[in-house]
């Protein structure tokens, strides 16, 4: 099987290199055919190992397949674990990566950095592909920012673009907030383990669990605590919690594709992942989880705020991405790690279609990505109409759909915690379904509903997009629609296995597996429950308010203006890490440029003792008076002085 | 009591350089201007001869003649064998110089030779009386040599200071001798260690010994005792410059040795103490203020000053070690400063001096091998490996570090550190700036050669300073 | 009249050297004229512990003290005589055309 | 007060006051005529101390010749006396303590043990027909040959360079030297100086 | 092999071939025999590694002569798994320089070149010198050269900057000379081995410690005392700032390890909270004022001060973690090992980013950032190595700017979790100011006239580009090898460490 595991990972970053490389020899054909083909590969592998690990019932892979080095005892080393929950981000993400690559295709159809971008997206699928199936927390690093390099890489993608290029770099550098806690952590983890190992890690964890670490000089705090929420600071950054979300909505310079790909379903539930990856160690701190918690649902809510007062069509997506990737995190919160990743694979689904429909809807209307100057085009884009339309259900939480599942279980989940914060959160998280189901709607109806409102020589190109793009929607409508029907093995029943380890104290799946009696019951049970009238509330005041009367939306704009102020300024967040870390930065190192280097060190010390010898230099030398009987003075002072000192008072041996 | 035959052979060398100074001056007044090239080369043979002599006299023994008033010890041996190859190239940088300028007379080389007997006679003495002696021979020889180029104006000021001056030192000097000739009954330098030695050290034998190290300080140019050092550097001509910047030098530190080490030694603890502040001066103001200057001589002049101070610093530790290191450092800072001086020489024509540190901008453009040379004696001067300069610092160190005195090492590297900065000053004048000057470099095979050779050697005893080093220790051991 | 006598003759002697330096700034002839006096001082001393110590050398050496003083005064002096013919001064302070 | 203690006091005094005076007097002249006063009067102090040979030779060579030639220097530079002396009274508080420091240091180095009578006694008179020259000649013959040699070298090169510097052809003898007027080269005669042509050129500035 | 003197060879092959280059300078061109000693020399240090004995921390391809026998000076020469790395760091980067400077050094280039092949052979000698004073020759000898490449071929200011890197750097030698005398009278020898089984009391250490500290903290350099090297940097010719950062800058680490760590085990422990402040100073500080700068080589310059602030908090950290493991040595090598990598690695970078920077400036004879912008659309091939190194040097997995700074940060947080925290922020600042150099320099629509003129580089260009990129992702992606050359000396010399002097 190893052969199978490394074959998985090295398929796509084949294709990266040769396209990368040797995309000028091969052409654009032979660029995307090799990457498509190395994903593929991967994806068809995929399935295997789910036959081999699930439907088989393997035990799961945990071995090394390289050793990076050896230092202190300390084995660094590259290798794989695949279990069941690797398994399923492997189907995921190749899966996923697969249906963009194909849509790539069309999408970039005309881009001159046509092979350039597929090697890229083959790269990201390799950085990720080892992100998940990694065995321990060196290689866990790598791919997590190998993802971000990529990630950089394919945000900046159009260079010329002045907006892009400076998504990229904040992109990057907010991941790299995140990365200094995720690296820390990793120290952390290698202080009080000595090992990189994650089963190394898991079996000693629960004997260290009270250990402490004395941060501040004389407080002793849980070290346990102390670890996980360095980890989790590197999860903020990946997978946006605020106060790190900053980058993902300006990460939507980037093209369409990258967007569903890196941008939805993939690299930003990587901090997802993680989390639930290290179940064992989070489930020994309270502290740690509600920290997780309170993150999650201030970013499930406000975020999704945000979404509704954006104009551009990727970015509401995008912002519906923080607001989901924030339940997700609420689930790991109250230590509902399945359904946390149930909800990423469903996600993953369900935005990529939406994102890979926005982008299909902007292909059309020749990259014009402003919601407010399209409507109408349910009749000219019917497949991506349909298609986004069973998106936005799964996406709000519609009975049956794929998201519905998910959410309602995280829901549930976390109305039945008892950890620090539920309280809080099961509001915010309430709150929300109503919010995704206005944004969601307000945009479907914008965009395919209402008066059409663009010009007419965009109306006389308007055409459904080709084949590439529209196979690739609906074969990811397809899992959005049923992929919540897998509920059953994967929240309730023993899919994880070890993979998942949860303290009988937290858990809250187990305590909802109780009432559960399969996926009807639990759609019938979901609608009586408040979150399905929530989300009903939401579609239908979308409904009412951009297809009936429009004018209420610039009503309530007048009259709620502080609010909408503060929503159409993302709370501040942007203005303020421009003003406060950017600029602060640029400051403190002025600051310390012209003040400590220049003017202190370079200007005092060392020009200064320079110019200091040059001008007693100048003073002495006048010692030199050229008159003979100075020179004879200092002669007999000299001989004065020495008799005086050594006859008289200079110490005798 | 008529001398043993056996004291004639030993004061060879001096017999020999005295009856050629004499047949030079003789054969000079016969000759014509264009025959002055004959005084040259005979003054170059009797210093060759005198090396012959000198080597073959000396069997590594140490000898007194003359009633214990001359000595042939290894050390005089080594130290006149230096002189004379310091001479030869004076000698050597001065020919074309003073042929170029009209002043090619037999004088300066005869003058040469009488100042060099001089320096001979001061390596070999062994009594008060030959030491005070050979230094007025010296001294005598170089204030007319100073004023050599008697129409030029800055020359006699130079000499008229430098006479004073040096006058003045030589009272204080014999003052103190007076003092210790009346210590100890004997002008004799051994009886004078002898009888120093059974006495404890008292008020009047420091007071002595002050006025020693006065007069000694003086000769070396040890501030507060230098003042006529800069004058006299920049103001006499060249060659004159170098040879009283180099043999000079080393004549001055066999008196040192004479007087300090072998007669008053029993006072160390005594003058160890003013060598320190001497020395700690002489760094101070030599490098502070090398660095105000723009005339390269005065430059070096101040240079010599600070490293003036490193000698006595070898000195000053009493120790054989240290004696060694300074006599190794005496001696590559003579070859050193003769190169230097040397340099400035070939730069110069008629009527151009080539002595301000501008005159060498840009050297690297018109002659690449001499900016080379003159970045490697500078380099040497300021003590960076792999030249000599560093191995004499090294050495010099190491003997006050070895006598606990740490503390005096690292304020002396800590000068030697401002004295870089003009030394690379030079470097930079030279490699960095563009050649105002595009005069060809003059063509004399001679000068160029012996300039070459040199740097050369310089650079080659950076590479291998053993032997040399050896040479010093063994000569102080024996 | 015993050594010390002498010896404070000759440090007074000394003295009056070195304050004649101090004094006479401009004239060269009378610096040169000081330095003859600190020559003086010299030999008293070394004829006064010859004397004492019962030791000729004392005596030889003053006897070429003498003879070196006479040879440097002439170099000296001849060495002003260039000096004045060049500047037509020997005013020490018009002296300082090398300096700093 | 033995007869040789007043001779002492006496000559002692004349030669503290004749050297005050060769430092003090405005006239090089008197000076250096005070001077010759000095050396007398040191010359009988020698005397005392049984130096016969040396007072008769400072007589001689310094009175008779070195002082003479100080004279005729003095006189054929034609000094400007006024000049010279001005500021005469400016310096003298520093010289005076200057030189009172030091002499009052070394009387207290001199004065201290070691040098009287105690430790050092006044030897015994030589019997009459002692001489001193003789004794003094016999030394320098022998023990101090060497240095005698030397001496007479020094005396050499005081004659060589007294005459290599002031030795010089008459300046109002005029004679044609064909050789040298054969000599000459081009570059003695004309030196050709390369001038950039005058324009204007704006005032640049330096780097 | 090993009966060959190859450490000899190393050392003086470069020097006698510069002084032939110089002396055929005016009959040959003195390009391809540059090349070829530069080459060869290159070639003949991988025989270091080829007859490495990795197993053993003793020295290793020994030569030992009397040089100076009245002061017991030898010519010994050695290497161990310390040295031994860094030499051929430095083959490797000379041959770079010789083609980086193949055709923009115009004016004299056979001194140019005579000056990097002679400095080599001294930078060799430093590394193998096991004799105190040969090494002090070496050490200082190197001056020289370099003082001439950056007067001679730097830029406007290159006098300024030169004397003052002159002056800066003897200054903080001249200290550790006395120190070295000072251990000499103690030990009466000039072997550095002898020196590191010299007993010292306390006192003696910390003034020792503090005379070598002056002279490497210099040549890291460290803050405070960092403000030559901004300045050498922008003025030196590329090939310069190239040897300046790659390999000079190794010498002062060297230093630690090879003097200060080993022959003041108890003062480096005693003040192992000063390099400590100071390396961390580094990393946080010049990481901001690294962000500012305007001109790319200063900007990277400063860059590298913040690295090699890793270097060294990563060798001081053996102390605190002996306390922290309560004297054992039992994984106190994590920091040194990382140091160690940090310095090879930045060696590359470094050396990449200027000649990346290089590259532009022989274009466009400018360093300032604002004269570029949307070099991509004109240099793709250039755009992509620029950006790697960038990302390297900002500490990216799988290149190998990440080996060392992981193994220092983990290491770091064992000490002292806020010695980590501190150090992590690299992580941030590091990214921060390489990207931004390349979104300004890089990425954007073409910026002005000129860029649009630009040509990509030529196949001389791409091959020593392409080369650092190589060993820059070997090394990511395969550091064992390197770790392995190291640990027996580390480990030998942390055993060494954890014993006290006094």
């Amino acid at each position: 099987m190893e052969t199978v595991y490394l074959a998985i990972v090295l398929a796509p970053l084949l294709g990266a290199i040769v396209a990368g490389l040797f995309g000028r020899l091969i052409g654009r054909r032979g660029a995307h055919w090799v990457t498509i083909l190395g994903v593929a590969t991967s994806f068809v592998l995929s399935l295997y190992v789910f036959k081999y690990m699930v439907i088989d019932g393997n035990p799961a892979f945990n071995g090394s397949v390289y050793t990076w080095l050896v230092t202190d005892g300390i084995r660094m080393e590259v290798g794989f674990l695949v279990d069941r929950l690797t398994t399923l981000m492997l189907l995921v993400v190749t899966f996923v990566s697969l249906m963009v690559h194909i849509y790539t295709i069309g999408y970039m159809h005309d881009d001159p950095g046509y092979q350039r971008f597929f090697s890229y997206i083959a790269l990201f699928t390799f950085a990720m592909l080892m992100l998940v199936m990694s065995n321990n927390f060196l290689q866990l690093f790598f791919g997590w920012e190998a993802v971000g390099l990529v990630s950089y890489l394919l945000i900046g993608f159009w260079y010329k673009k002045p907006t892009a290029i400076y998504a990229n770099l904040k992109a990057f550098l907010v991941n790299r907030v995140g990365d200094f806690g995720f690296l820390l952590g990793i120290a952390a983890v290698v202080l009080y383990f000595n090992t990189l190992d994650y089963a190394e890690v898991f079996s000693v964890a629960p004997s260290m669990a009270d250990a402490t670490i004395e941060i501040i000089p004389g407080v002793q705090g849980s070290a346990m605590t102390v670890i996980c929420i360095l980890l989790f600071i590197g999860a903020m950054g990946k997978s946006a919690q605020v106060p790190l979300h900053v980058w993902l909505p300006d990460s939507m310079e980037g093209p369409t594709p990258i967007s569903a790909l890196i941008h939805a379903a993939t690299m930003v539930t990587a901090g997802i992942f993680m989390v639930a990856r290290m179940s064992p160690l989070f489930e020994l701190s309270e502290t740690a989880l509600s920290f997780v918690l309170v993150i999650g649902s201030i970013t499930a809510l406000f975020m999704g705020l945000l979404g509704l007062v954006q104009n551009d069509i990727k970015r509401v997506v995008a912002y519906s991405t923080l607001s989901q990737l924030g339940y997700m995190t609420v689930a790991l919160g109250v230590s509902a790690y399945s359904a946390g990743i149930f909800h990423l694979m469903t996600h993953a689904f369900f935005k990529a279609l939406l994102f890979l429909a926005a982008g299909s809807v902007i292909i059309a209307m020749h990259h014009e990505q402003d919601i407010r100057k399209m409507g109408g085009l349910r009749r000219y884009l019917p497949v991506t109409y349909w298609t986004s339309l069973i998106g936005s259900l799964a996406l709000i939480g519609f009975p049956g759909f794929a998201g519905f599942f998910s959410k309602d279980t995280i829901i549930e989940a976390v109305y039945a915690s008892h950890i620090a914060g539920a309280g809080i959160a099961y509001v915010a998280v309430l709150i929300g379904v109503f919010v995704t189901a206005l944004y969601s709607f307000r945009m479907f109806f914008l965009v395919f509903h209402t008066e059409e409102r663009f010009d007419a020589r965009t109306r006389s190109h308007l055409h459904e997009p080709p084949a590439v793009v529209t196979v690739p929607l609906i074969l990811l409508a397809i899992p959005s629609l049923l992929a919540g029907y897998w509920i059953d093995p994967v929240v309730f029943g023993d899919y994880f296995g070890d993979a998942i380890q949860v303290a009988a104290a937290h858990d809250v799946i187990g305590h909802l597996a109780a009432d559960y009696h399969g996926a009807w019951g639990f759609i019938l049970h979901g609608l009586m429950a408040p979150a399905f009238w929530l989300a009903m509330a939401g579609l239908i005041t979308a409904w009412y308010i951009y297809t009936q009367n429009r004018a209420i939306a610039g009503r309530a704009a007048e009259r709620f203006r502080g609010l909408y102020r503060v929503l159409q300024n993302k709370y501040g967040f942007d203005r303020f890490n421009e003003v406060f870390f950017a600029g602060g930065a640029r400051g403190t190192g002025w600051t310390l440029w012209k003040l400590g280097d220049v003017l202190i060190i370079d200007g005092l010390l060392v020009n200064g003792s320079a110019r200091l010898v040059g001008w007693l230099s100048g003073i002495v030398r006048h010692v030199q008076s050229g008159y003979l009987y100075h020179y004879a003075f200092s002669m007999i002072i000299g001989l004065l002085l020495l008799l005086s000192w050594f006859v008289w008072f200079a110490p005798t041996q | 009591m008529i001398p043993a035959p056996g004291d004639f052979v030993l004061l060879l060398p001096e017999i020999f350089v005295l009856s050629m100074a004499c047949v030079i001056l003789v054969v000079d007044l016969y000759l014509s201007d264009d025959e002055r090239v004959i005084s040259y080369w005979l003054a170059q043979l009797t210093l060759l001869f005198a090396a012959v002599i000198t080597l073959s006299v000396g069997d590594g023994q140490s000898q007194l003649a003359f009633y214990g008033t001359y000595i042939a010890d290894p050390m005089a041996t080594t130290l006149k064998v230096a002189i004379y190859l310091v001479t030869a190239l004076a000698f050597l940088y001065a020919r074309h110089y003073l042929s170029e300028r009209k002043l090619f007379k037999g004088e300066y080389y005869v003058l040469g030779l009488f100042a060099m007997l001089g320096m001979m006679v001061l390596v070999s003495a062994h009594s008060l009386l030959t030491v005070y002696l050979g230094l007025e021979l010296l001294s005598l020889s170089l204030y007319a040599m100073v004023a050599f180029n008697r129409d030029a104006y800055p020359c006699t000021e130079a000499a008229m200071k430098y006479f004073v001056l040096g006058a003045l030192a030589s009272g204080m000097l014999l003052y103190g001798m007076s003092m210790l000739y009346g210590l100890t009954g004997t002008l004799d330098i051994e009886l004078i260690a002898q009888s120093l030695g059974r006495q404890t050290a008292t008020g009047p034998m420091i007071f002595t010994a002050t006025f020693i190290v006065v007069g000694l300080a003086f000769k070396l140019g040890a501030v507060p005792f230098h003042m006529w050092v800069p004058d006299v550097y920049q103001g006499a001509p060249t060659p004159v410059t170098l040879f009283i910047g180099s043999a000079s030098k080393i004549a001055a530190f066999a008196m040192v040795m004479r007087l300090l080490a072998e007669s008053i030694g029993a006072l160390q603890p005594a003058w160890e103490g003013m060598l320190v502040a001497l020395a700690l001066l002489s760094l101070a103001i030599g490098n502070v203020v090398a660095i105000a200057q723009t005339n390269l001589k005065r430059m070096l002049a101040y240079s010599t000053i600070s490293h003036v101070g490193f000698l006595l610093l070898g000195i000053l530790s009493g120790t054989q070690a240290g004696y060694a290191a300074s006599m190794f450092y005496i001696i590559t800072y003579a070859l050193m400063s003769a190169g230097a001086f040397g340099m400035i020489i070939l730069l110069s024509r008629a009527g151009f001096e080539a002595d301000e540190i501008d005159d060498f901008k840009g050297l690297n453009q018109r002659n690449s091998w001499y900016a080379l040379l003159m970045l490697i004696l500078m380099f040497s001067m300021a003590g960076v490996p792999p030249t000599v300069g560093f191995y004499a610092k090294l050495a010099v160190l190491q003997a006050v570090v070895g006598v606990d005195m740490v503390w005096l090492a690292a304020a002396a590297v800590l000068f030697s550190v401002i004295g870089a900065f003009y030394y690379i000053r030079l470097v930079k004048v030279m490699y960095f700036d563009q050649a105002e000057d595009t005069t060809p470099l003059a063509e004399h095979f001679d000068l160029r050669f012996g300039l070459s050779a040199n740097g050369l050697a310089i650079l080659l005893l950076g590479l291998f300073p053993g032997s040399l080093m050896n040479l010093c220790l063994q000569v102080m051991a024996g | 009249m015993v050594l010390a006598d002498f010896l404070i003759l000759g440090a007074v002697l000394f003295g009056l050297s070195v304050a004649g330096i101090f004094i006479n700034r401009k004239n060269v002839i009378i610096l040169l004229m000081a330095i003859e006096l600190m020559l003086l001082a010299v030999n008293m001393n070394f004829i006064a512990f010859s004397h004492f110590l019962g030791d000729i050398s004392g005596q030889v050496f003053v006897f070429f003290i003498l003879t070196v003083a006479a040879a440097e005064s002439a170099i000296g002096l001849a060495i002003l005589v260039v000096l004045f013919r060049n500047r037509h001064t020997i005013n020490v302070e018009e002296l300082d055309s090398m300096k700093g | 007060m033995s007869f040789e203690r007043l001779v002492f006091y006496t000559f002692a005094a004349i030669l503290v006051y004749a050297a005050t005076r060769v430092i003090t007097v405005r006239n090089p002249v008197h000076a250096a005529l005070h001077l010759v006063l000095a050396f007398f009067t040191c010359a009988g102090l020698w005397l005392l101390l049984e130096a016969e040979f040396l007072a008769i030779t400072l007589v001689l060579v310094y009175v008779g010749a070195v002082m003479v030639l100080f004279l005729f220097v003095v006189m054929m530079l034609d000094i400007n006396l006024a000049s010279l002396k001005a500021g005469f009274v400016r310096y003298l508080p520093v010289g005076a303590t200057v030189a009172a420091l030091m002499l009052l240091e070394m009387i207290l180095v001199l004065k201290s043990k070691g040098f009287d009578a105690a430790s050092m006694p006044p030897p015994v008179r030589h019997a009459a027909d002692y001489s001193n020259t003789r004794e003094l000649g016999s030394v320098l013959y022998t023990d101090y040959v060497y240095p005698f040699e030397i001496a007479a070298v020094i005396l050499v090169v005081a004659i060589i360079a007294a005459i290599a510097l002031t030795l010089r052809k008459r300046g109002e003898s005029k004679m044609q030297n064909p050789a040298e007027q054969v000599k000459v080269r081009r570059e003695d005669r004309v030196r050709l100086v390369k001038m950039a042509a005058e324009t204007r050129k704006p005032a640049e500035s330096e780097d | 092999m090993s009966g060959l003197p190859l450490l000899s060879f190393v050392v003086w092959l470069p020097i006698l071939g510069g002084l032939l280059v110089l002396a055929l300078s005016e009959r040959v061109n003195p390009r391809p025999v540059a090349l070829a000693v530069a080459m060869i020399t290159f070639l003949v240090s991988l025989l270091l590694y080829t007859g490495f004995d990795q197993t053993t921390a003793a020295m290793q391809f020994q030569e030992k002569l009397s040089w100076i026998p009245g002061f017991n000076v030898f010519y010994h020469l050695g290497v161990d798994g310390i040295a031994m790395p860094l030499i051929i760091l430095t083959t490797f980067t000379t041959v770079l320089v010789v083609l980086a400077g193949w055709e923009v050094i115009k004016e004299r280039p056979a001194q140019y070149l005579a000056a990097f092949l002679i400095m080599e052979g001294l930078m060799n000698g430093v590394f193998s010198a096991l004799d105190a004073v040969l090494f002090y020759v070496f050490w200082e000898g190197m001056l020289i050269p370099m003082f001439l490449i950056i007067g001679v071929w730097g830029g406007p200011r290159r006098v300024y900057a030169t004397i003052k890197f002159f002056l800066y750097t003897f200054l903080g030698s001249v200290f550790m000379l006395v120190a070295l005398i000072y251990m000499y009278t103690q030990s009466g020898s000039f072997s550095i081995l002898d020196f590191h089984t010299l007993k010292l009391g306390m006192t003696e250490q910390i003034l020792i410690f503090l005379a070598f500290l002056l002279a490497f903290a210099v040549k890291v350099p460290m803050w405070p005392v960092h403000t030559w090297l901004p300045d050498a940097h922008v003025e030196a010719p590329t090939g310069g700032s190239v040897i300046l950062a790659a390999i000079m800058l190794k010498i002062g680490g060297y230093g630690f390890l090879r003097f200060s760590l080993p022959i003041a085990p108890d003062a480096s422990h005693e003040l192992d909270w000063l390099i400590i402040f100071m390396s961390l100073t580094a990393v946080v500080y010049i990481g901001f004022v690294a962000l500012v700068q305007q001109d790319m080589k200063k900007l990277i310059a400063y860059s590298s001060i913040a690295h090699m602030g890793f270097v060294t908090l990563g060798i001081f950290l053996v102390f605190p973690l002996m306390d922290a493991n309560a004297g054992s040595t039992q994984g106190a090598l994590l920091g040194m090992q990382g140091g160690m990598i940090q310095m090879i690695s930045h060696g590359f970078i470094s050396g990449a980013l200027f000649l990346c920077v290089g590259v532009l400036y022989d274009r466009m004879h400018s360093r300032q950032i604002d004269d570029y912008g949307g070099v991509v659309n004109t240099m793709p091939v250039f755009a992509a190595f620029m950006v790697l190194f960038a990302m390297a040097n900002s500490g990216l997995p799988g290149t190998s700017g990440f080996v060392g700074e992981f193994l220092v940060v983990i290491a770091s947080f064992k000490a002292n979790v806020w010695f980590a925290v501190l150090a992590s922020t690299t992580l941030i600042l590091g990214a921060a100011y390489s990207l931004w150099l390349v979104k300004r320099v890089v990425f954007g629509d073409i910026g002005n006239a000129r860029v649009a003129q630009l040509h990509d580089i030529n196949g001389r260009e791409a091959l020593i580009l392409g080369s650092l990129a190589f060993v820059v992702l070997l090394f990511g992606l395969w550091p064992a090898p390197l770790v392995d050359v190291m640990q027996s000396s580390l480990e030998n010399l942390v055993a060494h460490v954890a014993v006290s002097k006094l």
